[in-house]
């Protein structure tokens, strides 16, 4: 059961959370990415590329599913802008076995942070600014295609 | 040829996208970028710094070094910052 | 913030999720544990030694958040007796780092299966039999011994 | 000494704790569990297969051959399953 969705809306993590739980799966892990303060920030806003980027997760979320025994694979990304505090991402992974469910759900965050065309931009106030992709972003998705879990 | 822009390529370019005809001496991203700087200074200084820009071709993540013969959708922003 | 709790209410899976977010992180990641029908399974049943699990908890959660840098850890397992699809365990560590966030629930979820004082009686129709240690359960809770993640 | 019992151990048994005064030459968790068996076969029975068994002392686990002096609590049970 593969949900992929990018939307506007808050994200409802307990709603996403039942879901997957009622796949009939013993273990369900999720990662959730919040929008932080870091000194200052008034706004974040989300762009991305439509229609690639729900091709980019979807991919992704069939790659997760082909790599771990999953029973369900959630991954809702909120786009536009958004305030200190709210989810900015939420990826969920429900298996019979707990260490599969962990490890799709960091394997799909790292690689979303490098796959999936999204761009942040933060606002201090009058200042807005693109933030800047972080090497260790590229190093943690890197280590899921040089080793085999 | 579209050829999309996103978030400070977009910004700088003043636009989301520009519909294009590149000649056929036009191979590659990069060749694509430099004939679509010659004459428009704006889109020059988008794209003078080649190793802050990435590129799609007709949805897919490609190098600047990318053919695009036969690609109908180039997409030119920054690395990706989501999640 | 360290909140630990054995109880036999349910799970509350939506406010524990949302106390660790106002913590202030930036990633919040969780485990959560559920009974499995397994072929039948009617009830399950989860023993505890009182007071002593309850340190055992909490010594996992203060290592934790000594090993990384962790703005909330959450561990609440439900006791007594539960039917399938109820949540056993629910594991949560915010950070501002998702890896440390990931991993921190990994550790936890590992290492609770093998020293936290529970046991799980199975009931199938008029049948009850003491669930057996895996084997797997022991390795996993032994790699975050030997390694430093 | 309280000495309690968990899961299949206390169902064997058929009681959640004993209160005992084992003799000097008792000192570990093993020669209690041989010296409770001895005139009590439903206990020596419950305590046969040591491989299946944990002790906790005073609430941290601790090998069968640990010593008891100065120990007022110790827990016997299976091996946890917890999570």
């Amino acid at each position: 059961m593969i949900d992929v969705r990018i939307q506007p809306e808050p994200i409802d993590l307990a709603g996403a959370l039942a879901r997957a739980e009622a796949s009939g799966a013993g273990a369900v892990a999720s990662f959730t990415g919040i929008v932080r303060d870091d000194g200052g920030v008034t706004e974040l806003f989300l762009e991305h590329y439509p229609g690639v980027t729900e091709r980019a997760l979807g991919d992704l979320a069939a790659e997760a599913a082909g790599r771990w025994p999953l029973s369900a694979v959630t991954v809702i990304h909120r786009v536009g802008a958004m305030v200190p505090g709210d989810r900015i991402v939420l990826v969920v992974a429900a298996s019979a076995h707990r260490q599969a469910a962990i490890e799709a759900t960091a394997f799909l965050i790292d690689r979303l942070k490098t796959e999936a065309p999204f761009w942040k931009r933060e606002r201090r106030g009058e200042t807005a600014s693109w933030v800047e992709p972080r090497a260790s972003d590229d190093a943690a998705a890197e280590r899921w295609r040089s080793s085999h879990t | 040829m579209r050829v999309l822009y996103f978030a400070w390529v977009r910004e700088r370019i003043g636009r989301d996208e520009d519909r294009l005809d590149p000649p056929p001496a036009v191979t590659t991203v990069a060749g694509l970028l430099d004939w679509m700087g010659r004459d428009d200074p704006v889109r020059a200084g988008a794209f003078a710094d080649r190793t802050r820009l990435r590129a799609a071709a007709d949805g897919r993540f490609v190098p600047l070094d990318a053919p695009i013969a036969g690609v109908s959708e180039i997409a030119i922003f920054p690395p990706v910052t989501g999640g």
